[in-house]
């Protein structure tokens, strides 16, 4: 199985992405340059990494989803591709279109890293099909602007469809205000597109998949994928 | 200051313009001297970043050379942009500590921001990965305004700076004392991963070689910030300085890194140094000083940001995120469409040339012909008078019979738990990415970070340290506390000490007061470091911390890294389980002089800092990792600010998981506050299942350590009994919330 | 031609940075202070357009990456540059 | 009363924002682009101040929290609200 990872100037978790993919899950894994625009044909699927692309400015994702790998992640993704977009990822996804609504500054205007508990809400996805039986996952997360916002009726679409995949919650599992770290929407943490081959999520995976670490709950989220083909 | 004007009008140097650059008559003499005619303004300009405290260490340097700087793992010393110590197979990490105090006075984002950046910039130009940051920070009163206005800028600062970059923040150091009001200090740490063999030094080797332009556009960013903001008190004039702020962008500096690392792995590199403090001037000098060369460059090819800039601003700029490379001949193509790959900017300045001199050219006219020795090392070695303080001998005194001991414990306890130097230092380190790069093992919050060394099953830990009230009670003392006490972090988390970095924050040198102070801490660093056998292998000076006659307390900031041979050895702080024995190691004085407590309790800083007992320090540290190697024990926390009581409810609350209660009986004939809260040194508060406490207790009589069991994990209540009588009880989650969220309520408000 | 850009949040987007900063100033005193909103303020030189081109272009900018429409509504005017 | 807005670097102040959107605008292809900086331009509404009290008090906020003069400057119109 082959996956890239896409790397953008200011691109800083792509690393730890890689690291996962390669060394963990031993997947053939290859980086993808910002400035190629070939097709992404021969991988399984794409991780959009997290990290600052182009230093954030103007607004998370706004510069970066007009470089040349975006048209390729487009082309990508309309054919059905997967696409996995790790908070700047995600940021980055939701600038370009491929997911719905936008990713605002945190409420608090403040950066937060730390871990949180996401309830996993639809596990009718190929990111999240295995958390059918641990619903509840503890990962971490590091962002700035992770507030998710979508018009009424966007979200009411979205919650149609399914496509509002994790919350932030409790660690029992009841999604509260005071579990929401960041002010988003309806604790929305990830979401997905319509056909479900892109994902986005604000908490880092590769944060909790390394088993030196006592958190692991973010393996799930790479093994569904992988066992989706 | 000057303003910006054609090259050709050159202002005069008369004693006015003279006496602007912070130079004495009698240095201006001594450039006339060396260089056998009177410098241009633009020279002049140079002289006065060079020979500026900040640069040329006039005062401190005769002093530094008492500290041990050597050991067999040093690869380098103090003199490069930072020390390098092996670690083994191969490897060794870059670290080194800086200030950047004033111009985060001035603006605490933007200064704490390039404070970062400057420091990380010192440990990519030696060829390292940076892997870890750490900072110390000083403030003021947190019930004043603007103590808040300048934590949040600070915080901000560095929080933006290091997450964009993707070098984690691991750890650091919050304290907050009046004595801060008119200067805090931000002090920054950085370290890196190098291969042995690729370690690269400030050198400019090989005439005719090409001088290489890197990074970020040059512009009239901090012009004087560093020999101006470095050697002159705050008064009611610093307002005129302010336009000398340089802004810093973590974006270019993530591909500065990046870059770099790439142009490292060619053969082709020579010699290469960051454009810090005096920018492009003391860049080119240092290079070329190191190899015994000269430079000459065209200004003309410099990238410039702003119009109509002149050769001295050119020249003095500290525009940031900005290095010098030079390389051999031939393949400066091939190092330009590395820096284009990257998206930076970059030129062939100019040449490495055979006689020792630079020599700089502006739009076709020589503007600066200078040798390069008299401005390198020239400037004098300042032998400032000095004199004990007169303050010592009043503070100095303390009579506990003066002060009414406590009937219970709880009132004290509840106040250390919420005072600002003990409370969590969540809200702050939660705005710092400490996990990227998924190296960081033990998170902030643990005595010291330990981060693992990638690839490897090795493990470093990192701290930095500083109890300034026992600086000021005694700076001798008070800096070896400072290195025993960090080494006892690192200690608590598994590690050997292996380096040691200092940052030295003081007053006025021109007074003989701080003078003293100096001399007596940098001998209180250099004596601990000798006797821990621990090397000094870089370091930094910032000295005027002082508004308006006031001085800030000596603070000699000092960062130690360990290693641990097994990355798997690590230790935290917290307690694990229910049902664990606790343990003292140690032995707790009749000390509550220079404590938190007596700050808190009776608003007093008085008496002479904790005894330190070096050897028993020594035999404290080495059973600890004894014990942790030995899997022993399942936490080991050091006792410091607050005391036993305060070190045991940490263990209690510090956890990632629900926090557990604990009970400690203690029988003592000590002053009960003091056994409690008093700050002796070399005591480690350890927890381990109940079967095991004999072994332990054999062994530390074995090791000739103090040791006692004292009490136990479990509960959900905090419990003292001192000789059978309740001190103190409170419920354990109270205690918590009491400790939590403290610094972050306070920096919320606003006025 | 300068074009000068005001890019603010559509209605019934909460503005947290507003509310932050309205926040502080009642702190700081100002208690007249009813409302704060805070948007982006862009200057944008260009060069060689006539009016009625620079007017699609910078339509155009706005539309694609100065703001970002979900969100976000711009508007802009356009002088003569000095 | 309405107070508007715009804070800005001063001169000389490196403005990454700007610096970052003019490569991404001349990435783009609109190379009449010469220059942009980037700014803050806040709303602020006021209750009950005649023009003269605004004109101060809003200056004050201004230097104490809207603009860190350090810098940036600020400049703001008056106008009655609807
Ligand atoms: N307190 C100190 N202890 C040991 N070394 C020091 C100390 N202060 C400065 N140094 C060393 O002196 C050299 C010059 O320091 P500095 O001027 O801060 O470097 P830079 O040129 O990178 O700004 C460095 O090698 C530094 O490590
Ligand atoms: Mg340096």
């Amino acid at each position: 199985m082959k996956c890239g990872v896409v790397v953008f100037p200011g691109s800083n978790c792509d690393h730890d992405c890689y690291h996962i993919l390669k060394h963990i899950f031993e997947l053939d894994t290859e980086w993808v340059w910002h400035k190629d625009s070939a097709d992404l044909d021969a991988f399984d699927f794409v991780v959009l990494p997290g990290g600052f692309s182009y230093g954030d400015y103007l607004r998370a994702g706004a510069i970066s989803r007009f470089s040349p790998v975006m048209k390729a992640v487009v082309r990508y993704a309309q054919k059905g591709g997967k696409v996995l977009g790790i908070c700047n990822g995600f940021q980055i996804l939701v600038e370009s279109g491929l997911l719905p609504g936008a990713l605002m500054q945190n409420r608090w205007q403040k950066f937060i890293c730390k871990p949180v508990f996401t309830r996993v809400e639809s596990t009718d996805t190929p990111f999240t099909s295995l958390c059918r039986e641990r619903p509840i996952l503890r990962i971490p997360i590091a962002h700035h602007g992770g507030r998710y916002f979508a018009q009424e009726d966007t979200l009411k679409a979205m919650q149609d469809n399914q496509q509002i995949v994790l919350k932030y919650c409790e660690p029992g599992g009841t999604v509260s205000e005071a579990s929401n770290p960041n002010g988003s929407m309806d604790n929305i943490a990830g979401v997905a597109n319509e056909k479900k081959n892109v994902f986005g999520m604000m908490p880092h995976p590769e944060r909790s998949a390394d088993p030196l670490w006592p958190d692991q709950d973010g393996q799930l989220i790479f093994k569904s994928l992988i066992q989706s083909f | 200051m000057p303003k910006s004007k054609k090259s050709e009008a050159l202002p005069e140097v008369t004693p006015d313009v003279v006496a602007q650059h912070g130079l004495t008559v009698q240095e201006y003499k001594r450039i006339v001297d060396l260089i056998g005619r009177a410098p241009n303004f633009t020279e002049l300009g140079i002289f006065s970043v060079m020979w500026s405290e900040h640069c040329s260490y006039k005062s401190s340097r005769p002093y530094l050379k008492q500290l041990p700087t050597e050991g067999p793992r040093v690869l380098q010393g103090p003199g490069e942009n930072a020390g390098v110590v092996d670690i083994g197979d191969g490897q060794a990490v870059v670290f080194k500590i800086e200030s950047h105090n004033h111009p985060s006075f001035i603006e605490p984002h933007q200064g704490a921001a390039t404070g970062v950046g400057g420091i990380m910039r010192d440990i990519f130009t030696m060829g390292a990965r940076p892997i870890a940051l750490l900072n110390s920070l000083r403030f003021g009163d947190l019930s004043d305004p603007r103590t808040r206005y300048l934590l949040n800028g600070v915080v901000d600062g560095i929080s933006s700076y290091g997450n964009c970059t993707g070098v984690p923040t691991v750890g650091g150091e919050i304290y907050f004392d009046a004595c801060y009001n008119g200067n805090i200090l931000v002090n920054a740490f950085c370290l890196g991963l190098v291969q042995t063999d690729k370690i690269f030094l400030a050198k400019a080797g090989g005439v005719g070689n090409p001088v290489i332009y890197v990074g970020a556009k040059t512009g009239r960013d901090g012009i004087h910030g560093a020999s101006l903001l470095a050697s002159s008190e705050f008064d009611e004039t610093t307002e005129d300085k302010r336009p000398t702020v340089q802004v810093g962008d973590p974006f270019t500096e993530k591909l500065l890194i990046e870059t770099c690392l790439e142009l490292f792995k060619k053969d082709w590199v020579i010699g290469v140094q960051d454009m810090g403090a005096a920018g492009l001037t003391s860049s080119s000098f240092e290079m070329a000083g190191n190899s015994g060369t000269g430079i000459e460059f065209d200004l003309s090819q410099v990238p410039l940001r702003e119009e109509g800039m002149t050769a001295y601003e050119i020249l003095l700029s500290e525009s940031q995120e900005r290095m010098l490379f030079v390389v051999k001949k031939g393949h400066e193509n091939e190092a330009l469409a590395i820096l284009d790959k990257w998206g930076l900017d970059g030129a062939v300045v100019g040449q490495v040339i055979e006689s020792p001199v630079v020599r700089i050219n502006y739009q076709g006219k020589e503007v600066v012909n200078l040798p390069i020795s008299p401005v390198v090392e020239g400037a004098l070695n300042l032998k400032r008078p000095k004199s004990k303080p007169q303050y010592l001998s009043e503070v100095q005194h303390l009579d506990l019979t003066e002060l009414a001991e406590p009937p219970r414990g709880d009132e004290a306890l509840i106040k250390l738990l919420g005072a600002p130097n003990i409370s969590s230092k969540e809200w702050v380190y939660e705005q710092y990415d400490h996990m990227v790069r998924l190296n960081t093992l033990v998170l902030p919050g643990s005595d010291a970070a330990v981060m693992r060394i990638p690839d490897s099953s090795k493990a470093v830990a990192l701290s930095v340290d500083c109890n300034s009230r026992y600086c000021y009670l005694d700076p001798f003392w008070g800096a070896q506390i400072a290195v025993a006490e960090c080494a006892r972090n690192i200690v608590c988390s598994g590690g050997t000490p292996i380096g040691l970095t200092n940052c030295l924050n003081f007053g006025n040198p021109e007074k003989p007061e701080i003078m003293w102070q100096f001399e007596q801490a940098v001998l209180g660093i250099a004596e601990a470091c000798k006797f821990f056998d621990i090397p000094v292998v870089s370091g930094n000076v910032s000295l005027y911390n002082e508004t308006k006659g006031k001085a800030i307390f000596p603070t000699p900031t000092v960062a130690v890294v360990g290693l641990l041979e097994n990355l798997e050895n690590h230790c935290t702080q917290w307690f694990k389980n229910s049902g664990d024995a606790i343990g003292l190691i140690g032995l707790t004085l009749e000390e509550i002089s220079g404590s938190e407590y007596l700050k808190q309790m009776f608003e007093r800083c008085q008496g002479k800092p904790p005894q330190l007992d070096k050897k028993q320090e020594r035999s404290v540290q080495e059973f600890c990792l004894e014990l942790i190697r030995g899997k022993w024990i399942q936490s080991a926390h050091d006792c410091s600010d607050g005391g036993m009581a305060v070190a045991a409810v940490e263990s209690c609350i510090t956890g990632p998981e629900k926090a557990l209660g604990a009970t400690l009986n203690l029988e003592s004939t000590l002053r009960k506050d003091a056994l409690l809260f008093g700050e002796s040194q070399s005591r480690i508060l350890i927890s381990f299942a109940e079967g095991k406490g004999e072994s332990i207790a054999r062994m530390a009589r074995k090791n000739e350590v103090p040791f006692a069991i004292i009490g136990r994990v479990g509960g959900s209540r905090f419990t003292v009994n001192i000789n059978g009588d309740e001190f103190i009880h409170q419920e354990i989650q109270a205690l918590k919330n009491i400790w939590k969220n403290l610094i972050g309520d306070y920096a919320r408000q606003v006025s | 031609m300068l074009a000068k850009i005001h890019v603010t949040y559509k209605k019934g987007v909460l503005d947290t940075q507003g509310q932050a900063v309205h926040h502080a100033l009642t702190d700081l005193g100002y208690n007249e202070v009813k409302q704060v909103t805070v948007g982006k303020y862009m200057e944008v030189h260009l060069k060689g357009l006539s009016e009625e081109n620079a007017k699609d272009r910078v339509r155009e900018m706005c539309e694609k990456l100065l703001a970002n429409t979900v969100i976000e509504s711009y508007r802009y005017t356009l002088s003569p540059t000095e």
